[in-house]
């Protein structure tokens, strides 16, 4: 890529519970990059995200944000928990809860109602401001969750599984949503997924992860540039021939790495 | 190295402190006193206390009498806890009464006690068991009803009986809050056993603190206070370690 | 509604109990007075308005104790709950303090404060501070992890987490400590006005007990009971108020 | 079973007959088990008779027309020590610079006590109001012996009821002195102590009361004869553990080992006066035979 | 349908919160049938599913199982939570959370490892089996949820978007082997998903949702029909032209519902 690297993994691995759950693994991002990671359940993305963020610390190896040894989290960095169910404060109300990030910003008072409204109308739940968590379906949760995590205006966006929730429309509008912020934002991203076309879709590259890729070899298996012009659309960016040949590509590289 | 010493200080500093400046007190202000006595004075009491081995029939007491009375309040105490803790209805029907019996003092109970059972273990252990009782039926109670609402729904969508509820769900979810309702109820059950000896039972450490007292030996007594805070803190450390060990066995932070 | 008269219904139940009790000579009546004799006694004592000048004293003597049991409970759990350098040089003195009892405490109080009525107050705060203490540093210590992690992704300063996210998490337990502190708060009041011969309901039951008046010491129970359901009555609903979360 | 006789004394030489007794065989050779017992709380002896925990216990005759008149069912089987003219052990300080000289001084003043509604408050009370005082314009506050010196240092109280050796130590170090050895203004001759049992006790096992009290007569002859003052101080001394020097200046209330009407009802007139009881004890009936 | 209805919904009405969430809603379920519900977020699925259960009581109207009214809970309905991060106990290891159902079952000790490992297999965990969820990705966490409701051998199946956190390839072993045990034990099932061609694949019939469906109107907007022979496959049938014409039919109904 042309950008400067705004994330660098130099063979990072990392160790939990004794196994080594990613093997030593190296890749750039670019600035206004996005990355989708995809791979078999269980096999370390949700790893490699937190170690993205420094939510873990890598084992082995180093990860870097802006040249910086990423070390622990930090504001400019926003991310989406996988199990939304437990990342929402229960005390809080919607609002309350994408107040979070703004107090933790020190937004001044006066200005938080109009950001928590307009990040609220971005996930479609103006609505629901003033419901409990406990009030709201999973795929309502987890939209507060991503509406904070805008809220917070980050540079780089870290997403887990962010959609895995959401009936197929809300998933595609939200999908058009996030372009849209990047584009118009510059932000950076980092987005796993199961869902091998939401990926192509998403992504300007995707990296495919495999679980246990037996000694010596890195858990990442393959990457992929996703050719395809951008803006996007959720009709004919599916059918551009690029976007076929690499779904045909992806998935063909699944099943064979799948056990 | 000499940072490490520094850290293995640290919980040292307040306890020195206070000793120095009590025995400062008890030394100049408090001189002439007949309830005051300096640690120094309380070092050489404990001594001599360890040596004509009063200090452990003394102790065994206490401790037998205070662990008994808190076995049965946490047997008591923790399954109505968790049948108030589940059911609203009996929580509503039973307020007040609860509240209403809760706040007797036990050492009004003392004299009915003593009436009932005379001096001896029966009547210590059965107004620590009183005592101790409220506490962990309270802390239960409470700890049940923050158990995570969708394990409720599990244990009821498989069927599990009311009894396989209470012990494969409800109570591995509530170890964490009953261990710290048990550590309240050590200590309250310490501080009644040793209230009710220097109030009446004229057996273990109180009635030891009290003699003390009577005899006019402030620094015994002193020794004794002193003497039932490490026990307590004996008592703790032991709970706390379990507490640790249990949670490993349950997989907290593995 | 109709818990509430299920409720009465049980106590009811256990005056019944009483009764028969008392009556049918299971316990001396010198130890059991009967209800009738209690409620006698209950009456001559507050017509004389000598037992509701005594409850008066109890009552405020247990407010200020819990209240500054309270307040020092939270700070000192919050602040071990959340500073390992706190909890090193603390916690074990603390734990240390925590098996005295106030019983044998105050003997030196007195000696070294005298017999004023802070010297109690201090007592009962020592004494009624724990269950808060406990309840508030098991809070901050079961914050959800998954929480924490948010708190480090927003960056959350450290008081700001105490705040945002230590206290209301510890909410439940606190409330429920709290519940307990006030009781703590009520006994050891009365222990103190009795070592610490301070005037209040804890002086007229020792001084019945002492000379041997059932009906007395079991009005001073009755009043001592019926303060501890209103405090806990009112604390009740202020714990539904602060908890609307959890059961929306 | 009629053996073992469990006795309860608190920490007073008043029980000095009972210790000598034990002491100089007078219990075993009469074949009476007698066990000794502390019991810190002289207010707790009645209700340990009432549950069998002791056979004979020692109240104070404050404390057991109190029983009595709460509904214990108890008599009086032997006396202990008794009020003298001569007893300068006790009596009641001032604090240095509270100017109390006269009982008028106390009014209004906050004055310590051992134990409210005890043998010192009692009597005390009776002094005053032999003296024309009205006792309720005192303010009365309970300590314990011990604190009695701290206190009136501290200044949260203006004087105290107190005995020695507390007294005399108070006195030494300067922060009060004694207005009034205040029981030598009383009648003597009245107990300080009185061993109580369950009446149905008594009436069951009516020969080992008489032997007990026969034990108490022989002890109270030893203790009068001035020749045996180590002895007794011996005796004392083992049962209540008293540091050496306090224990040699003691003084030691004379023995009283019988008790009669007329001292049994000098207890009630007290007490009756100052509207501590309710009911009328019939002294008659509460003396075993 | 030919079979005899197990379960009967009856003008069933929820209101929650003071809010109406299920509109007055009536359908059968045939034995042995697999009907799968869609419907945009936060419009009740998972509200439906509950009151199918027993674990939410209907405020208006009944649901019927057997022909006995449903008021709480039975053994021989399981069913997957939405939220697998709190439906599993925390101190059980895999083992120990799918071994609950057997015990509240009353199943022999002797006869449990072999049901568990056979369960187990049939997820694709057998290697963790000594794990505690905590150490678990979110993926498999759903997967020994499945694997607990397998193992109570229940006749009906409610399943609450049980496939929304697995990748791809798991997703299409599961689905397979779901659809074998349906047919080979005869299990009825109710599955929410937010998937339409994973509704589609399973169904015998697919039920749409709608939310806030205006006064009057049922909160059920759509009854689908899946007319494709069984054994389906993942290629074959996704090429079906009943599949392609259903697909398009669902989506374009959704599309015009969603506001
Ligand atoms: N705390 C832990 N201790 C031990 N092992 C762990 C721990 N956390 C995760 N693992 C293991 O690490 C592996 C990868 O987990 P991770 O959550 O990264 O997977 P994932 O790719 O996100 O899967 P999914 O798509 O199912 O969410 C799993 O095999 C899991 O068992
Ligand atoms: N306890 C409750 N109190 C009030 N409202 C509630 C409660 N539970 C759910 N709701 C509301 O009911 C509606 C439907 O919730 P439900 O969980 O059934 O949606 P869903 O269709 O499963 O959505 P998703 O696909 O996002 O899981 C939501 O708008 C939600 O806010
Ligand atoms: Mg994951
Ligand atoms: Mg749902």
């Amino acid at each position: 890529m042309t950008q400067k690297a705004i994330l660098t993994f130099n063979q990072v691995a990392i160790h939990l519970g004794g196994r080594e759950i990613l093997s030593p693994t190296s890749f750039d991002v670019g600035r206004g990059e996005f990355v989708c990671i995809v791979g078999p359940s269980g096999c370390g993305k949700t790893t490699l995200l937190r170690a993205a963020t420094g939510l873990l610390s890598a084992s082995a190896g180093e990860v870097r944000r802006e040249g910086e040894l990423v070390t622990r989290p930090s504001r400019e960095v926003a991310f989406v928990f996988q199990d939304y169910g437990r990342a929402l404060l229960p005390w809080r109300t919607v609002e309350g809860n994408i107040s979070l990030a703004l107090e933790a910003a020190a937004v001044p008072a006066g200005e938080r109602p109009a950001r928590i409204s307009d990040v609220l109308a971005k996930v479609g739940l103006s609505k629901h401001s003033h419901k409990f968590p406990a009030q709201l379906s999973g795929g309502m949760q987890q939209r507060v969750q991503i509406a904070r995590c805008l809220a917070q205006k980050p540079e780089v966006l870290m997403m887990d599984e962010p959609f895995g929730a959401l009936d197929a429309l809300t998933r595609q509008s939200l999908q058009d949503e996030l372009a849209r912020l990047v584009r118009d934002d510059g932000l950076t991203v980092l987005f796993v997924t199961h869902d091998l076309e939401e990926a192509i879709y998403l992504g300007d590259r995707v990296i495919a992860l495999q679980a246990n890729p037996g000694p010596g070899r890195p858990s990442l298996a393959r990457m992929i540039d996703v050719q395809i012009p951008r803006p996007r659309d959720q009709l004919s960016t599916k059918e551009h021939p690029e976007f076929v040949k690499l779904r045909r590509e992806l998935f063909a590289f699944i099943e064979q790495s799948h056990d | 190295m000499i940072e490490s010493i520094f850290r293995w200080l640290r919980p040292w500093w307040f306890p020195a402190i206070a000793l120095g400046g009590f025995e400062w007190y008890a030394r100049t202000v408090g001189k002439s006193s007949d309830a005051l006595a300096p640690p120094t004075a309380a070092i050489n009491a404990f001594l001599s206390a360890i040596t004509d081995g009063s200090l452990f029939s003394a102790t065994a007491f206490t401790l037998g009498a205070a662990a008994m009375g808190l076995l049965l309040a946490a047997v008591l105490g923790i399954a109505s806890g968790i049948v108030l803790g589940l059911s609203k209805r009996t929580a509503r029907m039973a307020f007040f009464s609860i509240e209403v019996f809760r706040p007797v003092p036990s050492v009004a109970l003392i004299p009915l006690a003593m009436l009932i059972f005379g001096f001896g273990l029966r009547m210590e252990f059965s107004i620590v068991a009183f005592a101790s009782f409220w506490p962990l039926m309270i802390l239960t109670q409470a700890a049940v009803q923050q158990v995570e609402p969708r394990l409720l729904e599990v244990s009821h969508v498989l069927g599990l009986s009311p009894a396989q509820r209470a012990f494969k769900i409800i109570l591995p979810a509530i170890v964490p809050r009953l261990f710290v309702a048990m550590r309240l109820g050590v200590s309250v059950a310490l501080v009644v056993a040793v209230t009710v000896e220097v109030a009446a039972n004229p057996n273990g450490m109180g009635y030891a603190m009290m003699i003390a007292q009577q005899s006019m030996d402030p620094g015994l007594m002193l020794a004794w206070l002193f003497w039932i805070g490490v026990v307590g803190y004996i008592i703790n450390v032991a709970a706390l370690s379990l507490e640790r060990w249990v949670g490993r066995r349950m997989g907290v932070a593995a | 509604m109709l818990s509430w008269a299920g409720s009465v219904a049980v106590f009811l139940g256990i005056m019944a109990l009483w009764w028969i009790a008392s009556h049918a000579g299971w316990i001396s009546k010198v130890f059991l007075p009967t209800p009738e004799a209690t409620w006698l006694s209950l009456r001559d004592g507050l017509d004389e308005g000598e037992l509701l000048a005594y409850s008066w004293a109890t009552l405020t003597r247990m407010f200020e104790g819990w209240l500054l049991a309270s307040l020092i409970g939270i700070a000192l759990g919050a602040l071990i709950g959340i500073s390992s350098t706190a909890r090193a040089y603390l916690q074990p003195t603390l734990e240390f303090m925590r098996p005295l009892p106030a019983s044998a405490l105050l003997p030196l109080a007195i000696s070294i404060f005298g017999l004023s009525p802070n010297m109690v107050l201090s007592v009962v705060a020592f004494g009624s501070m724990w269950p808060v203490l406990l309840a508030t540093v098991h809070g901050f210590a079961a914050v959800e992890p998954r929480l924490q992690e948010v708190a480090r992704c927003l960056q959350l300063s450290r008081s700001a987490f105490v705040w945002k996210v230590g206290l209301p998490n510890a909410l439940p337990d606190i409330l429920a400590g709290m519940r307990l502190s006030l009781t703590v708060s009520l006994i050891v009041s009365v222990v103190g006005e009795m070592i610490a011969s301070q005037p209040g309901l804890g002086q007229s039951i020792l001084l019945a007990a002492r000379s041997f008046r059932a009906s007395e010491l079991f009005a001073g129970i009755v009043l001592l009971g019926l303060i501890g359901f209103a405090s806990s009555a009112l604390l009740a609903a202020v714990e539904k108020r602060f908890l609307k979360w959890q059961k929306p | 079973q009629s053996g073992k006789i469990v006795f309860g004394y608190t920490a007073v030489t008043d029980f000095a007959s009972v210790f000598v007794a034990a002491e100089q065989g007078y219990f075993s050779k009469r074949k009476l088990d007698v066990e000794l017992k502390f019991i810190p709380l002289n207010s707790t002896i009645p209700a340990a008779i009432q549950a069998d925990s002791l056979q004979i216990g020692g109240p104070t005759p404050s404390v057991y027309l109190q029983s009595v008149d709460g509904g214990l069912d108890h008599v009086v089987v032997a006396g202990g020590g008794l009020t003298s003219k001569t007893n300068t052990g006790f009596g009641f300080v001032g604090r240095a610079g509270a100017g109390i000289r006269t009982p008028q001084d106390c009014i209004g003043k906050k004055v310590g006590v051992p134990g409210l509604g005890a043998f010192l408050h009692v009597t005390f009370r009776a002094w005053l109001k032999q003296n024309g005082v009205d006792y309720k314009k005192v303010n009365f506050v309970e300590a314990s012996f011990p604190q009695h010196g701290d206190l009136l240092r501290g200044g949260s109280i203006d004087a105290v009821v107190t005995a020695d050796p507390f007294m005399g130590r108070i006195v030494d170090s300067g922060v009060g002195y004694v207005v009034s050895y205040y029981s030598t203004f009383l009648e003597s001759g009245n107990h300080t102590i009185i061993y109580a049992a369950k009446r149905d006790w008594a009436q069951k096992n009516a020969a080992q009361v008489k032997l007990f009290r026969e034990a108490v007569q022989e002890a109270a002859a030893f203790i009068n004869q001035p020749k045996n003052d180590a002895a007794v101080r011996a005796a004392i001394g083992k049962y209540i553990k008293l540091p050496p020097e306090i224990l040699a200046k003691t003084q030691i209330s004379p023995p009283g080992p019988t008790v009669s009407e007329k001292q049994l009802s000098y207890w009630v007139g007290l007490m009756k006066d100052q509207g501590m009881l309710q009911t009328d004890p019939k002294v008659a009936t509460l003396i075993a035979k």
